[in-house]
């Protein structure tokens, strides 16, 4: 390896690095955003490669490339305006303005303030019908499936637009003073948080004093050994001698991974399946067994039934 | 067969405990997704027998000679015993509440599987003496804590408290895992006493430099003050016992994990890590105290507490290189600690399970609506007040008398003022249970599980309060660490 | 080394025309046309929303994809680009970049078809890499070794496809999910419109077209030389072996996928879950037992 | 090696400093996850770069390496699955959303 090669690889490498997570940083798009932090992910398996650590840096981009895409996506689902497209004509800084080129700007589906947040609602209050109040009012009926789930539903409803507004309101004010300087949607959408400029500033001082830091006292003991070529060897034989408690950790930790991933992500609707609706009905917080609350009581006898509910649910299922 | 070369580092007795804890929490895992009905129970009775095989497997250790396992990775030391009993007997205690709480629900076969997980890396990080074990075990007990305190999906205050949890427990051990790899820069080792040996000539503005990014993530898990922000909420949001759990086990862990690092690491004379840790105690007590005074929400009372406990528990961290009487004071203090808090969160779950609420309110008139918890609630309020003949009072004692060895006797001194504002609180508590009239005839939830543990910690309390050689003693074999 | 690359870009372009052939002869009027037919190069395309930026990005990451793991397939005794000793890794490494560019391509048009192949595009590659991963596993248990060269030698005295059938099988179908081809067409079917290359023309047509016939030639020639010994054969020189077993490889790939009837995605990730990746379970676990009893290749 | 260990430790703390704002200064819990990734990243570089340079011959860096990034995967596995789960119950997973337990 020349030494005009291994600079100008250090430079392209350090480069696309950098210039990735600051573009996921600062990017409008989040879908870019991703794309970007991959780019930064494989400038630093370059860095690796170069530093002669080839299994880790392929390692990086087989973890990434792999997982991110498929994170990406998922986010892509839940996010507001995952392309950017809404945000693309927005007022922004110019490292801001710069990653979000090429970004098609496009009319927000809904203009003016107040309709977008009508309409939002709207959405919501539509959602809950379908996915949200089905189980809450199931858990909340114990008599019976169908018979008041009409009523419950409204009633989550009502609650669940009262709490969406008074968000709504929340943003409004947090944000009140940068909202002159745009002219579509709410800010609402906005990707980043009013401390914005003293996060800049903190991270910017971080930075500076890091890198002075490591100019100005570069006391390592740097020592001139090659590292072994075959380091996938070298690696493998540690994994299976001294760090085999880190091997069989990393195990471990994958598994509560699956575990976790499993126990947040597993679906609490199955539309068509009464049983099974049933069963999942159980996944709440278990019922105050004074079912009123704080409210002062004059019946002594309340404890009677309280396991009444829990043996019905099991019941059904 | 593996050939014998391959072989020499490994010492399977030295993780006996972790793996039978490991090993049931594979199997309990699909166990736990196909229980139903009365086969719930069945993950909280494999891991209560699973926790008492380990602990047998883990006492053993406490008159062990210090030694290493694993080329160095691993330490078998009394130490590491003493502190992993600690974690198992806590995750016994909350294991033992949350199978009353969850009773025939559907969280009642998941949580035990989290709260194994959870305290194998407890007990790994007690015994880590490398630095990658030391981040991957900080991750292991994070990720089940996160899913415990998640462990009832649709609770609004829990999904809140679990993403702040996660996001600032995700930044603040990466911040902490940076701060590690100048620590390898520095030496040219991952070992804890390779770096100890090795830092002798470096420079010590860097050593200052990872000191404090590490403090910065064994200090989420330790709450203390300016990265305890977490805690309030996640204390408010997750159900009581889980409450518990987390201010017991990640606290006792990161403990540990801190300990050893400074012990074995860190020579005093680099970074002036005990000043720095006794300004840091100071402003964590102060702060935990001050805050407690204004809180209605039970829990959130019981979180401030707990912050403000960290700060009289990290005073003799502050000088546990100078005195040798600092290592068992903290010990024991965990002990006390693990007992009162423990057996306040198991009261208080009874009361959230009953009446849907922990705050001040609940438990007016306690006294005269279920006498036993109520009593044991106030036992353990007493405890942490440090009233003696109770283990809190004992335990206080051993961490001012530590300070003052230890040459800190402005700390001392702050410290004692903030125990007598702190008796404020806790008092303001036992007063809303004995001396109001009761608004509402409710005992609290019955449940064998609950009245075990209560039971379990109010005995502790009380006998290591009045006999705290028992515990002492303990807490002295338990200081013999690896150097 | 410039010889070596223009070699293999040699085989590269002939590989891609065989592809095209190969494609169009299987192909019965009425199925599901592969990727060869949907890429026109004559298609003019306006796309309006498009990223400016991610769209031309997509079909250039993965022909570079494909390129770079070109580098380490071995196409003869001196004739490989560069003999790395994490060859194989490499390879299933790189190949990602395809799926990268597929990924970048198909959000970047912002069209629904497009997006939707996205989403099925990396559907399909959570349901290749663990099986593909095995199917590689029990051949790097046998050679010792993750270097291409190591392998082929390995093999000199016989193929793996005899000590692994499993594993073979298991690569073969692999494979097909990995390039795209019947009968795992569902990113690129008719009823979303072709999918990312329903919306290409041009240049970028060309290079998709290459790409993804690259991609089959890859990994005929990393299954040649996994499972069939590589260059390794009497009589003709290395090179001749190589291709005739590459070639060979695709057509039968190409062959026996038009058999099946084309699976969705969800029934693709039932195949894979439940039935690929126990059998490289399996796979593994026999290749373990050959290796304790000594049957493979002499240790040295 | 021409290029020397600090210009490396330099990328890796511009790298830190940028996942510090990100993780400050974005709305999303997904960005905020991204922003993390950024700083595992330069701890991966950093221990790289200090094994490189000061310990080319012991190859445990490489299982620090290692073990953050699956720690990395595992982050996003678990975050991603809660992301998913506030999104089903609340439809939305901006920070700031999340602020009804205050004192």
């Amino acid at each position: 390896m020349s030494e005009a090669f291994e600079i100008v690889a250090f430079g392209i490498s350090a480069f696309i690095a950098i210039a990735g997570a600051l573009g996921m940083a600062t990017t409008m798009s989040m879908f870019r955003s991703g794309i970007f932090l991959m780019s930064s992910f494989i400038g630093v398996a370059g860095l690796f490669i170069l530093l002669t650590a080839d299994l880790i840096g392929l390692l990086q981009i087989m973890m990434y490339i792999g997982g991110f895409l498929v994170m990406i996506l998922f986010m892509v689902m839940v996010m507001h305006d995952p392309g950017g497209a809404m945000m693309a004509g927005m007022d922004m800084a110019f490292v801001e303005r710069w990653f979000s080129k090429g970004l098609v700007p496009r009319e927000p589906p809904h203009s003016g303030h107040s309709d977008m947040h009508a309409d939002h609602g709207q959405e919501q209050r539509a959602h809950d019908r379908q996915s949200h109040a089905m189980p809450q009012s199931n858990a909340g009926d114990h008599r019976g499936h169908s018979v008041h789930h009409d009523e419950h539903a409204d009633d989550d409803d009502q609650s669940m637009q009262d709490m969406d507004d008074s968000g709504h309101e929340g943003h409004a004010a947090h944000h009140g003073n940068d909202k002159s300087g745009m002219d579509m949607g709410g800010m609402d959408m906005s990707m980043v948080t009013p401390v914005r400029p003293a996060a800049a500033w903190l991270a910017g001082a971080i930075g500076v004093v890091l890198v002075s830091m490591l100019l100005l006292r570069p006391t390592w003991r740097v020592v001139n050994a090659m590292p072994d070529p075959d380091s996938a060897r070298r690696i493998g034989q540690l994994l299976m001698e001294k760090y085999m408690i880190a091997f069989e950790g990393a195990g471990f930790l994958i598994l509560i991974g699956i575990f976790g991933a499993v126990l947040l992500a597993r679906p609490t609707i199955y539309p068509d399946d009464a049983s099974r609706r049933a069963r999942v009905a159980v996944d709440k917080k278990p019922e105050p067994i004074a079912a009123e609350g704080l409210v002062p009581l004059a019946v002594p006898d309340k404890q009677a039934g309280q396991h009444e509910p829990h043996q019905s649910e099991e019941h059904g299922a | 067969m593996p050939e014998a070369g391959s072989m020499s580092c490994m010492d399977l007795w030295a993780v006996g405990p972790e793996m039978v804890l490991a090993g049931l929490a594979l199997v309990l895992v699909p166990i736990a997704g196909w229980a139903r009905g009365p086969w719930r129970r069945l993950p909280s009775v494999a891991a209560f027998v699973g926790l008492v095989i380990a602990m047998g497997l883990t006492a053993p250790m406490l008159t062990a000679a210090p030694r290493e396992a694993f080329c160095g990775t691993y330490a078998v030391d009394p130490f590491r015993a003493f502190y992993q009993l600690v974690i198992e007997a806590g995750t016994i205690i909350t294991l033992l509440a949350l199978a009353s709480h969850f009773r025939g629900a559907e969280q009642e076969a998941q949580a035990p599987v989290a709260l194994l997980m959870a305290s194998v890396g407890g007990m790994g990080l007690a015994a880590a003496t490398d630095l990658g074990l030391i981040v991957l075990f900080l991750q292991m007990v994070s990720f089940p804590s996160y899913l415990l305190v998640l462990l009832v999906r649709s609770d609004r205050p829990a999904q809140e408290a679990t993403l702040k949890y996660f996001l600032y427990g995700a930044a603040a051990l990466a911040v902490m895992a940076y701060g590690l790899t100048f620590l390898f820069g520095l030496t040219g080792s991952l070992n804890l006493r390779v770096i100890g040996a090795n830092l002798a000539g470096a420079d010590a503005a860097w050593v200052a430099f990872a000191f404090g990014l590490v403090l910065i993530g064994y200090g989420f898990e330790m709450t203390l003050v300016p990265f305890h922000v977490w805690a309030p909420d996640v204390f408010q949001g997750a159900t009581a016992p889980v409450s518990g759990f987390v201010s017991v086990v990640p606290k006792v862990a990161a403990f540990a994990g801190l300990l050893r690092l400074l012990l074995e690491a860190l020579p005093d004379s680099l970074v002036a890590w005990p000043v720095v840790l006794a300004i840091v105690a100071a402003v964590t007590m102060s702060f935990g105290n001050l805050v407690a005074l204004r809180q209605t929400s039970l829990k959130r009372l019981l979180a401030y507490s707990s912050i403000a406990q960290a700060g009289y528990m990290l005073m003799a961290i502050a000088v546990a290189e100078r005195t040798p009487d600092a290592l068992p004071a903290i010990s024991y203090y965990f002990v006390a600690y693990l007992c009162m808090n423990l057996a306040a969160f198991a009261v208080l779950a009874q009361v959230e399970r009953m009446l849907g609420s922990d705050e001040l309110d609940a438990v007016r008139g306690l006294g005269r609506r279920a006498p036993w918890p109520a009593a044991a609630l106030a036992l353990a309020l007493l405890s942490l007040a440090g009233i003696p003949p109770l283990a809190g009072f004992a335990g206080k004692v051993f961490l001012l008398m530590a300070a003052i060895e230890g040459g800190f006797v402005w700390l001392a001194v702050i410290a004692a003022l903030n125990m007598t504002v702190a008796l404020y609180y806790y008092a303001v508590v036992i007063a809303e249970m004995y001396f109001r009239e009761p608004e509402r005839t409710e005992a609290v939830a019955p449940g064998a599980g609950y009245a075990w543990a209560t039971c379990l910690c109010a005995a502790g309390t009380i006998v290591f309060g009045i006999a705290p050689k028992l515990a002492l003693s303990l807490a002295q074999l338990g200081s013999v660490m690896l150097r | 080394m410039i010889a070596t690359a223009l070699a293999i870009l040699a085989a590269l372009g002939v590989g891609a025309a065989l592809t095209w052939v190969l494609e169009r002869l299987f192909w019965q009027p009425g199925s599901e046309p592969g990727p060869a037919h949907i890429a026109e190069i004559g298609r003019n395309l306006d796309i309006v929303n498009s990223d400016r930026w991610l769209l031309p990005a997509g079909p250039v990451v993965a022909l570079a994809g494909v390129a770079l793991a070109m580098v380490v397939v071995p196409f003869g005794p001196g004739l490989i680009g560069r003999d790395l000793r994490i060859g194989v890794f490499y390879v299933i490494v790189v190949i990602d970049f395809v799926v990268l560019g597929l990924a970048l391509a198909g959000w970047g048009t912002d069209t629904p078809d497009a997006v939707e192949a996205c989403y099925r595009i990396i559907a399909q590659l959570v349901a290749y890499v663990v099986p593909l991963g095995l199917a590689y596993v029990g051949v790097i248990m046998m050679a010792r070794s993750l270097s291409t060269v190591a392998i082929v030698e390995a093999q000199n005295g016989l193929w793996f496809v005899v000590l692994q059938p499993i594993g073979f099988v298991l690569y073969l179908v692999t494979g097909l999910m990995q390039s795209y081809r019947a009968p795992f067409l569902e990113p690129f079917a008719v009823s979303i419109g072709g999918g990312v290359l329903g919306a290409c023309g041009g240049w970028s047509a060309l290079l998709w077209r290459i790409a993804l016939a690259g991609v089959l030639f890859l990994v005929a020639a990393i299954g040649a030389v996994l499972y069939l010994g590589g260059p390794n054969g009497p009589v003709l020189p290395g090179w001749v072996w190589m291709i005739i077993k590459t070639y060979g490889l695709m057509a039968l790939m190409l062959g026996l996928g038009r058999t099946v009837r084309p699976l969705s995605t969800a029934s693709m990730l039932a195949l894979s879950w439940k039935i690929l990746i126990p059998l490289g379970l399996l796979n593994v676990l026999l290749v373990g037992g050959f290796i304790l009893l000594g049957i493979g290749p002499s240790r040295p | 090696m021409i290029v020397p260990l600090t210009a490396y430790l330099i990328v890796g703390a511009i790298l830190f400093a940028i996942g510090v704002y990100t993780v400050i200064a974005q709305r999303a819990a997904v960005m905020i996850l991204m922003g993390i990734e950024v700083l595992l990243n330069a701890i991966g570089l950093n221990i790289i770069a200090f094994w490189r340079f000061t310990a080319p011959t012991d190859y445990s860096a490489q299982i620090f390496a290692i073990l953050i990034i699956t720690i990395g995967a595992i982050e996003m596995a678990i975050g991603l699955a809660l992301v998913m789960l506030l999104y089903r119950q609340r439809q939305t997973v901006e920070v700031d959303a999340y602020a009804e337990l205050k004192r």
